[in-house]
């Protein structure tokens, strides 16, 4: 089992949750999060003038899913997100020791 | 027969003269008394006029409200509510009678309306003859609590309340009070000499202005200022703030006319039209440097309103259209220069309220006319430049009085017990550190 | 000539004197019904005044339940303002002024607003028309029916609050506001002082909010769990727009421009202001100036002055606003400590507030200020003050039991609650669909 | 690979986002979450009387760094996040298998 951690755009959460639909993904958590990576901040305007913000808005979307699915989840993923300028997101995949599904107690695979 | 004859009697000239005379007499008698009184629609208007002003007052702490962050919120809405529960007090015990109490030496008024004492519901015709004094003095209180309210957008983020609230009553006493006297109270000495300010523009916007630059180099920057990125937390707060404002404005500038009638429709009209101007004209600015902006927009209005302010019972509506675009233009390089300069005169309080209200104050004394208003004066463009002088003068006056009476204040109360939070709880907000409350769950 | 003139002229001046007094009784004859514009312009913008404190009340609750029950919470006052305004106009208000029925309540003479139309109604306000006068006491019917709702948020069932609102307005409110304020009224007759509903509006509303708190029982998790308010900000817009509001209330209670309006307004003002300072100071000295404290001082001040607006100086205003916020900061505290879930301390601040305001008239009423009024205790009329007891008991005993029945049985009828998980998710999704924020 | 996960307390960010910067380390996530330690609750006032929070608005940030990157992340925020009362936050560090950066479509260690 990986965890998929992704951050993504806000405007694609709708497309990339299809997406992943589609490739049998389910699950999620959603996150509202503030990132900075190469596309630096933004300039606003303040009353007169303006002022520059460190973070953007982004979405981080979590899922646990077994490793056959790590690929597609990814092509997915890039698929509906990738527009090909900075500020498009990360994807991170890390290793899971074990899952419990908290209304049954099943763990493992079968509580993913 | 009788009466017949008697109505014939009548119809003589003779008779009737005499009847005329009798009846000239009795009316005479009757106007006497209706000097002194209580027009009903008058009434109902400065009533209206009242609660529109006390609006004004909270609204300038959503306005404020809205452009600090999110752990300043409620800190920064609370200054205008304390105040406008503090200095309710304050006008009743003792500010309206310094401001508007029988005249000592042009200067202050005297202590005999201690309390309100004498100040009931007759009329009292020095300032309103046809509404009850009491009417007129909570008009004239609303209009001193928001005038310390507005000073408090210089030192959000990071003034200590209790200082606050020794700096608000300590200032309404020793700067609005007297101001008001020199400008509005029967024998003020800036009155005497013709200086002319409808509804506050050096009265409000000049000395809350001005006031606010001295205290905010008083109390220094906040934390981070021009390093980190201070965001307003609620940009819909502060429209409906600003909304509020203009709103509530119409109180402001139409019932400073103190009746209803034709000076009130005008202040109205000019008030809304200013406000306009000045709202579109801040939006072009904003466009022509980047985008046209919403915040930048509901200031302009507020700006508009401001530099109408002192105008609104001389001027034209289109004299108004010009006041309030010229304002914007003024305010809009103001607020740039003041942080070019580096001053965290956090909200703009000299910006907005201190340019104009000085806009205002001059441009009173360039396009008044008798035409509109009577009772006040011809401006520059009606032939008499010496307006001008006087507005410049009262203005100037007003500068320095409450640039020099708030820096020894502030200094005062720095020295004493402390302007300024700990760097601690500036950091942590002042919602928790000064109220134990946070704004949002 | 010397001898004759005179006399002529003492005949002619008593022709003409008579030919005046004939004259002005006519102007008299004619002003009897006449509407003064003056008059009518300040009370519909009392009335509109009014009516924005309806909502206000919806803001300034909604701002202190937690984020799940803000649109319930806003949607309680909103659907009682339209609610009780049908209400109103079809019986309501003849039950509250129409004619008397011996000293408890209107008859249905007016019914729909039968015989309710331009013209004054001089028994209640003889220069602006009845309408006028109906609509303004309209408002005053539905702002009480809201206050009550601080009492119950975040967990009644939508349907019975609104069967509890209608049934309420008509078997407590209704006879209430008769008794003090319809002529023939029977509290009225006593000589009760009741300028602008401390006893008709404060007093029942926050009694009958414990009643109703009583039956329907504490929030789950109350004690436990925090109940963190979800906008301070919500509800200080609230609190300035019941502020700005209440000039109307108590202004337009003189049904009039003038002196007694303007006295009001004065008073109002300051009461209000005298409670937030001394509401900011008690929670000062027990731990930091609170900004939700000094909202809700306001408040219980503006609530405390209303019986008193209209016969009182302002001087008085500033004692009775600063005592109303004391009491009530301790009831509210008393409230807590007693682990009763009225949940926004209606009682405390109306029932609390308005009871000592109403008293507080019996002490500091003075007909130099209202010569229609009374003298109170200060001004060596002891006889007030007993008569404001009597009437705000009565008021005290006749709303929490009629509330308590009436909660009682609507609960065990439609049921007043909520389901268990219902509550958990909150009203807004469990009742409406819907949610505040996104 | 490594995932840097620090909850500070939210009037530190800045400081901690200048002190990353300086050593080279410009990508982040922020998010505003609840923390609960040591530090327990703080009681806030209600009109009357107060009520308790038994959890403290903080921040989490999180940044994927290549190994070596690890201790001078954990030096920069501990140097300006530290006061020495208990709140103060910790810092947390996980591996990380995969990157892909979705503009792109890179993986692994130029995805950072």
């Amino acid at each position: 089992m990986k965890k998929i951690e992704a951050i993504i755009r806000p405007e694609n959460l709708d497309g990339i949750r299809i997406a992943l639909q589609e490739k049998g993904i389910i699950g999620m958590t959603v996150s509202e999060v503030q990132g900075r990576g190469r596309q630096k901040g933004v300039c606003l305007q303040w009353r007169a003038g303006e002022y520059c913000i460190e973070f953007l808005e982004k979405l981080k979307l979590d899922m646990i899913v077994d490793d056959k699915d790590v690929e597609p989840a990814i092509a997915a993923i890039t698929q509906v997100a990738k527009t090909g300028r900075n500020g498009d997101g990360k994807i991170f995949i890390y290793p899971v020791e074990d899952v419990v599904r908290v209304s049954t107690g099943e763990r493992g695979k079968e509580a993913i | 027969m009788d009466i017949i004859k008697s109505i014939r009697n009548i119809i003589r000239f003779k008779h009737f003269f005499l009847a005329a005379i009798l009846l000239a007499v009795l009316t005479d008698a009757a106007y006497a008394a209706e000097t002194s009184k209580i027009d009903t629609g008058d009434t109902a208007w400065m009533l209206i006029s009242s609660a529109l002003v006390m609006l004004m007052i909270p609204a300038v702490g959503l306005f404020y409200g809205g452009m600090v962050r999110k752990k300043n919120a409620l800190s920064t809405i609370m200054f205008s509510f304390i105040i406008l529960a503090l200095i309710s007090v304050q006008w009743v015990l003792f500010g309206y009678t310094l401001a508007f109490g029988h005249d000592v030496g042009g200067v202050i008024g005297n202590l005999d309306w201690l309390g309100l004492n004498g100040v009931g519901q007759a009329p009292n015709a020095d300032y309103a003859a046809t509404i009850p004094a009491l009417a007129f003095m909570a008009f004239q209180g609303m209009f001193a609590i928001i005038t310390v309210a507005l000073i408090t957008g210089a030192f959000v983020e990071r003034i200590k309340f209790s200082a606050f609230m020794v700096f608000a009553l300590l200032w309404a006493t020793l700067v609005y009070d007297p101001i008001a006297h020199w400008v509005w109270g029967t024998g003020g000495w800036l009155r005497g000499m013709g200086a002319l300010d409808f509804a506050g523009g050096t009265v409000v916007h000049v000395s809350s202005g001005i006031s606010a630059l001295a205290i905010a180099f008083v109390i220094g920057a906040r934390k981070g200022f021009g390093k980190q990125p201070m965001e307003p937390h609620n940009i819909p707060m502060s429209v409906l703030g600003a909304i509020l404002l203009w709103f509530g404005w119409f109180g402001f500038n139409a019932g400073s006319a103190v009746a209803s009638g034709g000076l009130a429709a005008s202040a109205f009209v000019v008030t809304n039209t200013a406000a306009g101007a000045a709202a579109l004209t801040w939006t072009l600015l904003s466009w022509y440097h980047k985008r046209p902006s919403v915040l930048g927009t509901a200031t302009g209005a507020v700006v508009g309103l401001v530099a109408i302010t002192p105008a609104s019972g001389f001027v034209t509506p289109l004299a108004a259209i010009a006041i309030g675009a010229i304002a914007a233009v003024l305010s809009y390089y103001a607020m740039l220069f003041r942080m070019k300069r580096n001053v965290d005169e956090s909200l703009d309080v000299w910006a907005c309220h201190g340019i104009g209200g000085t806009w205002g104050a001059i441009a009173t004394g360039i396009f008044a006319t008798t035409l509109v208003n009577p009772a006040g004066a011809n401006g520059l463009l009606y032939g008499n430049p010496a307006q001008l002088v006087i507005q410049i003068a009262a203005v100037g006056v007003t500068w320095i009085y409450a640039f020099v009476v708030t820096f020894i204040l502030a200094k005062v109360i720095d020295a004493t017990i402390g302007l300024r939070v700990g760097d601690d709880e500036e950091a942590v907000g002042l919602d928790i550190s000064q109220h134990a409350e946070k704004a949002y769950a | 000539m010397g001898l004759k003139i005179p006399k002529m002229r003492f005949k002619h001046i008593f022709l003409a004197v008579i030919l005046l007094a004939v004259l002005t009784n006519g102007a008299f004859a004619a002003e009897e019904p006449k509407i003064d514009t003056g008059d009518t312009a300040w009370v519909l913008i009392s009335t509109a005044l009014v009516m924005l404190m309806i909502p206000a009340v919806g803001l300034f609750y909604g701002g202190m339940v937690r984020k799940k029950n803000a649109l319930s919470t806003i949607m309680f006052s909103f659907a009682i303002l339209a609610l009780i305004s049908v209400q109103w106009v079809l019986f309501g208000y003849s039950l509250a002024f129409g004619h008397d029925v011996a000293g408890v309540i209107g008859n249905l003479d007016w019914i729909g607003l039968n015989g309710v139309g331009q013209a004054p109604n001089a028994d209640y306000a003889a220069t602006i028309p009845s309408m006028a006068f109906m609509m303004f006491q309209a408002m005053f019917a539905v702002i009480t029916v809201v206050l009550i709702t601080g009492a119950f948020v975040e967990r009644i069932k939508f349907s019975a609050f609104l069967v509890f609102s209608f049934l309420w307005a008509t078997l407590v409110y209704d006879p209430v506001a008769h008794w003090v304020w319809g002529a023939g009224g029977w509290l009225r007759n006593m000589g009760t002082l009741d300028f602008a509903g401390g006893i008709v509006v404060h007093v029942s509303a926050g009694v009958s909010a414990v009643a109703i708190a009583l039956v329907i029982g504490a929030r789950k998790g109350f004690g436990k769990h925090t109940m963190e308010p979800h906008s301070i900000p919500l509800t200080v817009i609230g609190a300035m727009l019941l502020w700005f509001g209440w000039f109307g209330f108590n202004g337009g209670s003189a049904v009039a421009s003038g002196g007694l309006a303007v006295n009001a307004f004065v008073v109002t003002n300051t009461g209000g202001a005298a409670a937030a300072l001394t509401w900011m100071l008690l929670s000062w000295y027990h731990k930091k100036p609170s900004v939700l404290g000094t909202a809700t001082g306001g408040i219980v001040g503006l609530a405390a002055v209303t019986p008193a607006s209209g016969f009182v100086t302002p001087l008085a205003a500033i004692v009775i606003g600063s005592v109303a916020a004391v009491i009530s900061y301790y009831a509210m505290l008393f409230r807590m400590k007693r682990n009763i879930d009225e949940s926004l301390d209606v009682w405390a601040c109306h029932g609390i507030g308005g009871a000592w305001g109403a008293i507080a008239t019996g002490i500091f009423a003075t007909t130099l200020v209202n010569p229609a009024g009374a003298n109170g205790l200060l001004y060596g009329n002891s006889g007030l003050l007993v008569t404001q007891i009597i009437a705000v008991a009565v008021t005290w005993i006749y709303a929490f039991a009629v509330t308590f029945i009436l909660a009682k049985v609507i609960d065990v009828t439609i049921g007043l609650r909520v389901g268990e998980e219902e509550e958990a998710v909150g009203l807004d999704v469990s009742q409406h669909a819907e949610k505040a924020y996104s | 690979m490594k995932k840097i996960e620090a909850i500070i307390r939210p009037e530190a960010l800045d400081a901690v986002r200048e002190a990353l910067e300086e050593k080279g380390i410009v990508g982040m996530t922020v998010t505003e979450v609840q923390g609960r330690g040591r530090q327990k609750g703080v009681c806030l006032q209600w009109r009357a009387g107060e009520y308790c929070v038994e959890f403290l608005p903080k921040i989490r940030i999180d940044m994927i760094v290549d190994d070596g990157f690890v201790e001078p992340a954990i030096e920069a925020i501990i140097s300006v996040a530290k006061t020495g009362k208990s709140g103060d936050g910790k810092i947390f560090i996980y591996p990380v298998e995969e990157v892909v950066r979705i503009s792109t479509g890179e993986r692994g260690e130029q995805a950072i």
